[in-house]
């Protein structure tokens, strides 16, 4: 077993899916000779062909479109969106063609093997066009999936199982994880399933909440707390869509609070459907209010994004005013 | 970097020649005249007598429906139609040129097309009542056909999200080694979505076989033509793509289909996309929903229907000696009464049940779309009579 | 005082701006000559010339592009989009520009004077891509403003206020109600500001809150409930960003209940900010969780459509059960 | 309907012929040769002294102010650039041809023409360091410029966006009446985004009168011409839209004056757009965060340097008897130190107070952006140590 950054990963992933399945394609901008501009998709094309890995056009809603074709034809696409910011292009055909496709027509066709791949999140100084973490967007979004891994192991299986999985998944990277996140990564192949939350660490008197590259400031402030004598229950969700309800809300069952920590603006972020749902169904068991410790209702600011950032300090103070309720 | 698309062939000039509309001037194919006969200076194409009553048929197929179909509108049977009438030339005359194993991606004003491969009134009825007998389960408005066993791709409203998708397709035909194309159907508006661009330009890079078809009728919906664009129609553009590219005179069937089958040959073998612009009339209004008399005058129709392209092939047909005048009686006496049987059978099929208001959303239904269920369920129960076209299927 | 449909209160409001303010244009698919797919710009071409209210070419993101340069250049926009389900082509402009053109230039730059119009919503037999109800994704765009009226004054009034904004607007219109909502609009200007709900009805027992077409869900309800004795408090949201929190906070404090009543999936839909904010603000105060009754999780649904509303019954259903948490 | 777009003028063929490429040959406008002598069929622009060398200076100060950034990146002072390297003839020539009331929206790589316009040394640097004295309020990465005064919209990063906005700024304009245009930068890249197809389309239809300038430099970071597009470059579109349309020698900053001017006029003059496509080579890297050497050769890159447009353009002025070989020198140390000297001082202006984290979302802080910034501000007063940058900011 090597130790492996995020990106890696991603590639040992891709070449693992494109050996496994020669009806495995990836593309996107930048993806082809260059191996993408994080380099993801390194050596790809020179080993499985122009043809299984090739650079497209400039054109988010061309890649989708295309994806989506591709993938109703029975080829298993991957497609990048270079970073997440620049997907809302291809907004329309996600929205309106991948996640319906099979709907519309009643199973007849789907883009089920689609996936899409995307860096997102902040923490590399790049302002409000290259830190977005737009997945709430794509919560709202009946018969896509989505899903953020944590760290290279979880990058690997997870991706494996997107592109495995027999529905469109949208898959996005935390990029300020790609070369910061090592850890050990099992050569063989390896799917981790899609919609399952996963408690990382057990405890009592709180649960924390976050996915991708959040999941690593809980555990700060669960470090935090446990000087206090706070046993935090610590999940990371992986799964945005459909997202493990159950094992949230038995461990808020349990601890009878839960705080969620996330990078996107709080206002209709993912963690007010989280809050909305467990306040519905833990609402006796819950000792303080379902707190969310998240980005500001502003586009992600270059200058101030210390200051932005749902980072442990802010999330063990949550933590504090919410044992003291 | 390859100097093809930068620098290679670029010619140079000194003197400063902004170049205006008129560079290009794209020529429309047109092989029969609108008084049925064949051009003096047209070769037609080989045909042969069953293929050309086929297609003949077909049009005056479509035709009766639209007919039908916009009654059984008015009368409040089904809530939406939308007709080709006045542009079955272009449709079938491409269709037509395809093979069985082309897959077909239409707008929505193509139903001859499918109507070429085979669907049945039957067929057609069971989508527009979205009963339980359409392969699409029911799950759209009326004319959103979609059938697999006939490579016919499921309709989508929103316009030119088929067009990109089209490229894909016909890239993965190309992988897969199949021996079969993509035809990509759309109009004049649609070609102004940002799909179009990003379809074109894929296909003609990543050559891709597939035929882009558009159907350029002069409007959308009330829009027309010079508000939608202001070069030399949908053709030139594909120039500027590097697509290879053909305009045809759209209500000519004998145009359509010998572009299409040259368009096919080229696609296939050199693997590239090919674009065809055929100019054609919405004789029809854009659907039931409308009412062209607000945007145009019935002046400019009646121009159109003196170009009508049925009566047209009827008239070449008939001087082939391929048809004779009763036959078309016969035949649409056929259909005629072939369609309203199959309009009052698919009206009385129930549609899908209850239950499968979750299905197919995902390739399972996820525990979150259970537990929905299973509470709709319940509360149709409990108020059956708010709820009668399904309370029946869910017990008490 | 006219009787009017909602149709003829916003083509009302659309001539009264324009007679108002010159740098007013209005612009969409098919809204000139023709005046619009709905009508609800008809005579607007004949009466202010076809420089200020013309036909687009078939392109949303082209009409939200153009209109957003239009808006920074110092005219007052108001673009149409034909459908709801037709503005995803538009996001990329709407999220990246439209609400960040403010912000990335320090305000010198904005497109406040933007007023984008679209039908939305279901009831007509349109299936999913003529039903949607896409204001959850508009309501996690900062820089943004959302506001969907219930009726033909409010219509007109806020839609006035809309384009008298400095700000961005999307201006959802419950298509169901176009001709199926008349009521009295007074022929004068007059705006409604934004970001303000209204109390329709005080009641002490339960709260219920909706916008748009589903207002008059909620009041029958409180109609049914009424006969068992239950006071309701009715509010109409009307602006769902920025929303009235504090109008809904305080009306909670006082009946402990909040029932949220939207057509969009459940599922991160905007009830779903709703209730993670109020069981934050109220914990102390809710005798039974917040409660959502939504859309379900799919593709808004052709031949079940009735099944699938969330209307007085299911509303009636949900309360019944809060009460009796 | 209006038969200009639909049938009005086609020509008629019999014979199936379907267009390759290479119906269009658009030729090249070039007037100096690359080694700064006119060609001897060309035209040289009206020009004055001042100008050309107003011009040059431009040019010289972009390739100065690239060169010193992207050593300051190396070094960490800021934390990313992109330069314009190699297409200066491009940006200055064209945005030379302008009037100072014309808006220009530009990509992201033509710094050149707020150069042109005056912006200072201190004024690149103050965006760059994100510093407070920005008028953008350093809200985003180093070099997206914006400056109101100067008719510069601020820079966006996501491509394509533009397009059409220029094409609704432009129409705003010439409703107001000015007497003004827009032009609006992007590469051949960004071409192929659907907002560029909207905007060119738009703008054909709604008749504004703007610019689309085009800086076809081969690349797309890695992606070169050939992978982007497979007509005749960029040009080739426009006459496909029925836009005015030119191609100039990118690095012939005589030939892009000339083509400007003319376009200009005739956007102005008939409220139309006009296209130019000017070809020349990304002779640096993409940005700071790129390497080159990951997908083209030295070689191609050598050759491009021949054709380098400083030195061509110097070559004219000093034969024209305009310019002496020790004033560039002279204008280079003097630029040199004006651009180091702004740095140190920008790098130590403060960037602005943490309380301005919730402004401009905006026109007036909303309820709860204000509640947003108290919590930040209570919950940084707790913690100094962990936000040392702004601790100082919040009193205690
Ligand atoms: C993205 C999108 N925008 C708007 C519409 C509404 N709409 C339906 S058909 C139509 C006109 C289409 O015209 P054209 O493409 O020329 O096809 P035709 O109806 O003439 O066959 C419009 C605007 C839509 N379905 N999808
Ligand atoms: C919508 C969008 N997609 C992707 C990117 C990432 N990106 C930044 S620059 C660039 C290449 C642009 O190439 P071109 O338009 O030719 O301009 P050039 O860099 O050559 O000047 C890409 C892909 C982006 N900024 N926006
Ligand atoms: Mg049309
Ligand atoms: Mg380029």
């Amino acid at each position: 077993m090597a130790k492996l950054n995020l990106l890696q990963a991603v590639n040992q992933a891709l070449i693992t899916a494109m050996t496994d399945d020669e009806k495995v394609v990836v593309f996107g901008e930048d993806v082809g000779h260059f191996g993408g501009v994080f380099r993801a998709t390194s050596h790809l094309q020179e080993k499985f062909g122009k043809a299984r890995c090739f650079n497209t056009p400039l054109t988010e809603q061309g890649i989708i479109g295309f994806a989506n074709g591709l993938a109703a034809q029975g080829s298993v696409p991957v497609a990048e969106i270079q970073f997440g910011d620049y997907i809302f292009p291809a907004f329309d055909q996600i929205v309106n063609e991948t996640a319906k496709f099979r709907y519309r027509s009643g199973g007849q066709f789907s883009c089920g093997s689609l996936t899409i791949r995307t860096p997102y999140g902040g923490g590399i100084a790049g302002g409000h066009y290259h830190s977005q973490s737009p997945e709430a967007f794509f919560s709202h979004i009946p018969g896509l999936k989505v899903v953020v891994p944590r760290d290279p192991y979880q990058a690997k299986g997870l991706l494996l199982g997107a592109i495995r999985d027999d529905n469109p998944v949208l898959f996005m990277e935390p990029k300020r994880l790609y070369r910061a996140s090592v850890c050990e990564v099992p050569e063989e192949d390896y799917s981790i399933g899609l919609g399952k939350a996963e408690i990382m660490q057990e405890g009592n008197d709180i649960t924390l909440l976050a996915w991708g590259a959040q999941v690593e400031i809980i555990q700060k402030a669960a470090a935090m707390a446990l000087e206090d004598g706070v046993s935090c229950e610590i999940i990371d969700l992986r799964s945005i869509l459909p997202w493990d309800a159950q094992t949230v809300a038995e461990s808020v069952m349990k601890t009878g609070r839960l705080l969620i920590n996330h990078e996107a603006p709080v206002t209709s972020g993912f963690g007010s459907e989280i809050a909305a749902h467990i306040q519905e169904q833990c609402f006796l068991y819950l000792e303080a209010p379902v707190t969310r410790v998240c980005g500001l209702d502003t586009p992600y600011p270059l200058a101030h994004e210390k200051e932005y950032m749902p980072d442990e300090y802010k999330t063990y103070e949550a933590l504090k005013r919410m044992l003291n309720y | 970097m390859n100097d093809r698309n930068h620098l290679g062939n670029v010619s140079m000039t000194h003197e400063v020649r902004i170049i205006e509309n008129g560079l290009l001037d794209i020529p429309m194919l047109a092989i029969l005249d609108a008084d049925g006969t064949v051009y003096p200076q047209a070769k037609e194409p080989e045909i042969n007598q069953q293929l050309a009553i086929k297609m003949y048929h077909t049009m005056l197929y479509t035709r009766m429906l639209d007919e039908r179909m916009v009654a059984a509108q008015r009368q409040g049977r089904i809530s939406f139609y939308l007709a080709s009438t006045g542009e079955e030339a272009a449709v079938v005359g491409s269709a037509a040129a395809l093979s069985a194993d082309d897959m077909i991606m239409s707008q929505y004003r193509e139903h001859g097309a499918l109507a070429f491969r085979g669907y049945t009134s039957a067929q057609f009825m069971n989508q527009m009542f979205s009963n339980r007998l359409d392969p699409n389960k029911g799950r759209q408005m009326p004319i959103h056909y979609g059938d697999k066993a006939l490579n016919f791709m499921t309709i989508s409203s929103p316009l030119g999200t088929q067009i990109p998708q089209a490229a894909g397709y016909a890239y993965g035909q190309k992988l897969a080694g199949n021996d079969a194309l993509t035809i990509c159907y759309f109009g004049e508006g649609a070609a102004s979505e940002g799909d179009f661009h990003a379809g074109l330009n894929m296909a003609a890079v990543l050559n891709c076989p597939v035929i882009f078809f558009c159907r350029n009728n002069g409007y959308a919906i009330s829009t027309p033509a010079e508000e939608q664009f202001a070069g030399d129609g949908i053709a030139s553009r594909g120039i500027g793509y590097g697509v290879r590219t053909i305009r045809v005179d759209g209500n000519d069937p004998l145009a359509v289909y010998s572009a299409t089958v040259k368009a096919r040959e080229l696609a296939l073998s050199a693997s590239q996309p090919v674009l065809i612009e055929a100019m054609t009339y919405r004789l029809a209004a854009h659907s039931t929903s409308d009412d062209p008399s607000g945007y145009r005058s019935k002046k400019e129709e009646e121009k159109w229907r003196l170009k009508d392209p049925i009566e047209r092939f009827k008239v070449w047909l008939v001087n082939k000696g391929w048809l004779k005048d009763e036959e078309t009686e016969n035949y649409l006496k056929e259909v005629r009464s072939d369609i309203l049987n199959a309009l009052k059978t698919a009206e009385k099929v129930p549609v899908n049940p209850i239950s499968d208001i979750v299905e197919d959303v995902y390739s399972e239904v996820p525990w979150h779309l259970k537990a929905q269920r299973e509470a709709l369920l319940e509360h149709i129960k409990r108020y059956p009579d708010k709820y009668p076209k399904t309370s029946g299927e869910v017990g008490k």
